[in-house]
């Protein structure tokens, strides 16, 4: 196993996926020559051709739309949108042609959709978004979001494989923060949560980037904390949320996302229903408040959730 | 604006016309009979149709190979699904919301689709479902596919974003597409002159995209326009933009009188049936076609039979089939209609 | 008071304000001479003439772009989608360009986009969408969707004279279904909730056309149901919420969106937050499952939230 | 492709001259200094210039009236903002995302906008604000104004639907709209070979907008240019599509090297860069260069001091401002920089 950063193990899954099927081709904004914006295809066009690492023009509704026809045809697109706010650009052709097109016609649309998300360093309200909900609440779309590197690849890997629409969530703040252990190989993350750290006293449910931020709140707090990582928000696990609350009856849902009508909402309804009877206090939800990612880094930094704020969360929890 | 001629002489032997007349007339029929019904209670929803326009949809599918896609067919283009073989009694169990092999009763009206005729059935937003072709035909020249993807979409469709990313997508990569404008001159209650200062077709050349413009009335016209731009498209010479003049018959749906269109103009092209003319030059090729009239009805009568008894589907499939599970089913093909394939039928392409 | 229809209430407030202030003109698909393809704006175009009664290409982006440019100019426009399904294809303009704008720059963006939402007469899976949470998770949008025709009349007028970007969702299916009185003159129905009907067993939250189905299966129960109907979802009125759990204990939330992400799981997470202490059982949901919404009327019925359903959910509930 | 010489002569005075180098200088000196504070980690983000591109933003500025609304100058426009007297200190606390007048450090790099300026800010999406720019026309043609709005894209945002709904419309109904494409031979790191197949000002006539093509780099041919399309804009001719044919000579942000730029194609534009040639001609006109220089260069020196002293924003503010609350601020008014219209001075408008 090699020690890869969480942007390393994308190109590493994507690379594997060009090489195993020649169905798969990759296409978005300067993912040619220049490797894309964060050079998650540097080198590609060099080993696979111009063919298969393909520059668009700017033009997200034809990247999506286009690869609905392709996937249709019978290949398997992987489009990047250059930062994941463009995404709202293509939103028409991914909730309305994509998510449908299997439920009413029977044609599977096996594309995969990369968003690089979130903020944390300066990149202002059209660089930080969490848009992953709008495509949680549209029908027919499956939404993943890896946390670590080997569920970046393995997530990347199922993405492709799968023959539905799947949007894929990288988060730009760990892309070179985190490092981990990476299989070689194919390999397939499970559409299931994991337990990122064991605990019997509070669950927290987070993805992305918040699971670092709940880990590292876990180490500074002298109870046991159960990190719950989603990993896939489109199947969502239900039963390992459950499970883990039911084991420590309480429950803190983080999201990056703006609060309202986010993930988190629907984890926290979740488990105000089918895990009332486990729930030894009320389900606190942390998220970043219904506002435009500011830019300046003490704007920014005030509306994240960062590692204080879910220690406060979770003592308070605790205490309760 | 002037029209160009493209003769389809030479092209197109008896039986096309023969042909090209029964699928004329049974889009007219079945349309015809879908408003029976829909005025009758029999069919849910709305009930949109194509009157006038017949010929565009008919004659263009006639030009295309079966492993050509369709993608896709709008609410004025119920002919393109009857050439590419959709079944009679599917479509109205379609339209009645009946089970149904199309769609198992999740869609409606005009919304059809056969995938394993090789046709991508249409979505709502106009005119989505350009972009998507033009992704096929990117697909098809990765392949290196001897195959082309034709889209349709109406003058008011065009003024969308999508329509501009579509056509500048092709043009850039070369695609083989075909592009049908159908002007219909009315987007709704909107005449072309809201919609647009300039005709798009103005705006071909300025994407390096080929472009002409048919009287759409005239099914050999538009069969010998998309025979041409097939030809181009399988020869690397990239997308044609084809304009089919016509002129909406009715109105926008079944709910729609239609009041706000000019009498003269409805009179003027009253004149112009697709329709009438071509029995005419069917007739003249020797065509019986009131025999071939009397044929489509009766084949209508047993389809709305079958329909009829056709039980509504299973409400426990409502929430079924959201997801692919397993193996993608490929798109399949269509038959290939127009005599002249004959010589070089249409086998699967490899995929 | 006047006794109007859902729709003539929708259409009196919108001619009130076109005669009350010439800042304020509509525009959108067909709204001229044919009065919209639901007849909401017949007459107006006689009235007011073509330049405050504007029908539009078929440009969705262009219609909600433009009129944030002349909201920005100083006038106040209201554009109709001609269904909601199409607002997908403005969806970037309102999301990015109108939400943001008073936040990044200080400048005010007064428009009012009209979604004819909902479904339950066969209109398939893009006539009958409810995209509500999709505008409630993105910041700087205030969202309505009033329920009868006071309120269509007033929460029209209240987002017209509000200097924000205002989603307004009126329900197909109320447009000639339901009748009610209707004051004259202009008047503003608050951002509140209001309790639909009083009741101290059980809290059902709804909006929209939820809240009839709502009111029709509290009649046929042998209990006290209480009715909330939420008016606004932004702001959300969550004192309001939180007064009637506090009062009955128990909750059932209601949506006619799917489910996930819905705004029910936005009012759920709320109770299970800052109600739990009321509760006396599970919060639960009643909304349309994960499917796009099917044409054949079994079909539909099968999916969409009817009065059977919240019958049993509330008799469940209240038997807990 | 050939372009089109507006002659300014006779247009511009002596002080015309001196402004326009002032301020070509003034966002050349900005951004080199800018480019610095970012290296030195007193900027946080990332950072845009607009080297090569200076003459378009001040040239297009400088034509304007006060009562004319920017919608929007885009990343390469600096000289925009600076040409309509957005306070120098301002847009650097606003890099530097301190407390500022702009967007109290909500925005940061080159989206700035003061709407007391008749400023709209521009959007990341490109090219939506064309689309905005389209509806501020709108609002001007309704309430028979006499101000047209500007509005900026690059070749690469040509590619998007948003711009075609805005030609569309703006044609349509015959706006009081300049549309300006910044043809800098590159979107990022994509060629315009890769973005379009034909140059899109080809496009313009198929809407029914006039169209030219003019040097870029030459920053009284962009305002000769902008001065026509004014007047015929407010003559009621409608909206112009004015091609600036330019290069980045920078990567497209300071993250990027650039290195897929062709050496020889940045050599040749380097022999044309917008400030050489225009200090030449300004010192025909007997403006003193150097002198401007050096007090353009104690502005910035005095600019950046007041903004290094200036302190961050109260995170408190984060949260505020989300929603407008009460009576929404009327976009403001610019100075009228052109001599031409010190016989006309801007009032008010009557709004
Ligand atoms: C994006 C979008 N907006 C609005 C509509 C509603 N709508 C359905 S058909 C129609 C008119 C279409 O006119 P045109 O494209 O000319 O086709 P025609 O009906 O004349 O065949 C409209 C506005 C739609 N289907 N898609
Ligand atoms: C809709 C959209 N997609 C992608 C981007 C990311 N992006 C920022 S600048 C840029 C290149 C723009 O090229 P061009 O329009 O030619 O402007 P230039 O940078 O050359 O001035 C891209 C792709 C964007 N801003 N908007
Ligand atoms: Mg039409
Ligand atoms: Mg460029």
């Amino acid at each position: 196993m090699a020690t890869l950063t969480y942007l390393e193990a994308i190109s590493d899954g994507l690379r594997e996926m060009l090489r195993d099927d020649e169905r798969v081709f990759v296409m978005g904004e300067d993912v040619g020559a220049f490797g894309g914006a964060f050079k998650v295809t540097a080198g590609m066009v060099e080993e696979f051709g111009p063919e298969r690492v393909r520059d668009t023009p700017i033009a997200e509704s034809g990247i999506v739309g286009t690869a609905v026809g392709a996937a249709v045809a019978g290949l398997r697109p992987v489009c990047e949108m250059q930062f994941a706010d463009f995404v709202a650009c293509g939103f028409d052709q991914i909730v309305n042609v994509a998510g449908k097109m299997h439920y009413r016609l029977g044609l599977a649309v096996p594309i995969v959709v990369r968003l690089p998300s979130g903020g944390g360093f300066g990149g202002g309200p059209f660089h930080s978004q969490n848009p992953e909900s709008w495509f949680m609440q549209a029908p027919g779309l499956k939404v993943v979001a890896p946390a670590t590197p080997e569920d970046a690849k393995g997530a990347l890997i199922a993405a492709i494989q799968d023959p539905n629409p799947v949007i894929y969530l990288e988060h730009k703040n760990l892309y070179r923060r985190i490092k981990g252990e990476v299989p070689e190989g194919i390999y397939e993350t499970p559409w299931k949560a994991r337990v990122a750290r064991e605990g019997s006293d509070l669950t927290v449910v987070a993805y992305g980037q918040m699971v670092h931020t709940a880990l590292a709140a876990a180490e500074q707090i002298d109870a046991s904390i159960e990190v719950v990582d989603l990993r896939s928000l489109v199947p969502l696990d239900e039963e390992a949320i459950l499970a883990s609350v039911a084991k420590t009856s309480k429950a803190l849902v983080l999201d990056e996302a703006n609060q309202t009508c986010a993930a988190g909402a629907q984890v926290a309804a979740l488990i105000a229903d089918r895990g009332f009877e486990d729930l030894d206090g009320p389900v606190r939800r942390l998220a970043t408040p219904d506002v435009p990612i500011p830019f300046s880094p003490p704007l920014e930094a005030a509306v994240l959730p960062g590692v204080e704020q879910v220690k406060e969360a979770c003592l308070e929890l605790l205490d309760y | 604006m002037a029209t160009t001629t493209v003769l389809a002489d030479g092209l197109l032997s008896g039986e096309d016309r023969a042909g090209l007349l029964r699928y004329l007339l049974m889009m007219r029929l079945v349309e015809e009979r879908g408003n029976n019904l829909y005025k009758q209670g029999k069919i849910p929803g709305s009930f949109y149709d194509g009157r006038g326009q017949e010929a565009i949809g008919v004659g263009a599918t006639w030009a295309l190979a079966g492993a050509d896609a369709l993608c896709s067919p709008l609410i004025r283009d119920l002919g393109a699904h009857l050439v590419r073989g959709t079944d009679l009694a599917d479509v109205f169990r379609h339209y009645m919301g009946r089970e149904n092999g199309l769609s198992h009763g999740r869609e409606g009206n005009v919304h059809i689709g056969d995938r394993n005729l090789g046709v991508v059935g249409m979505v709502s937003m106009l005119p989505d479902m350009m972009v998507v072709a033009v992704g096929l035909a990117m697909a098809f020249k990765m392949r290196a596919e001897e195959r082309c993807a034709l889209t349709f979409f109406g003058d008011g469709a065009t003024s969308r974003g999508d329509w501009h990313e579509a056509m500048n997508w092709a043009a850039l990569d070369n695609l083989p597409v075909i592009f049908i404008l159908e002007n219909n001159n009315l987007a709704y209650s909107t005449p072309t002159s809201r919609q647009f200062a300039v005709n798009p077709v103005a705006r071909a050349a300025g994407y390096g995209i080929e472009a002409l413009t048919v009287d759409g009335n005239d099914v050999e016209a538009v069969f010998a326009a998309v025979h041409g731009a097939r030809q181009r498209a399988l020869a690397g010479e990239g997308p044609t933009l084809i304009e089919a003049q016509t002129m909406r018959m009715h109105g926008h749906g079944a709910h729609d009188d239609a009041s706000y269109v000019p009498k003269d103009l409805l009179e003027h092209w009253a004149g112009r049936d697709p329709i009438d003319r071509y029995a005419k030059v069917a007739a003249e090729a020797g065509v019986d076609v009131e025999a071939v009239r009397a044929e489509v009805l009766a084949e209508i009568d047993g389809a709305v039979e079958l329909a009829l008894q056709a039980p509504m589907p299973d409400p426990a499939t409502a929430t079924t089939g959201v997801f692919c599970e397993g193996e993608p089913e490929p798109l399949g093909q269509g038959p290939s209609r127009w005599s002249g394939f004959a010589s070089r039928p249409a086998e699967p392409v490899s995929a």
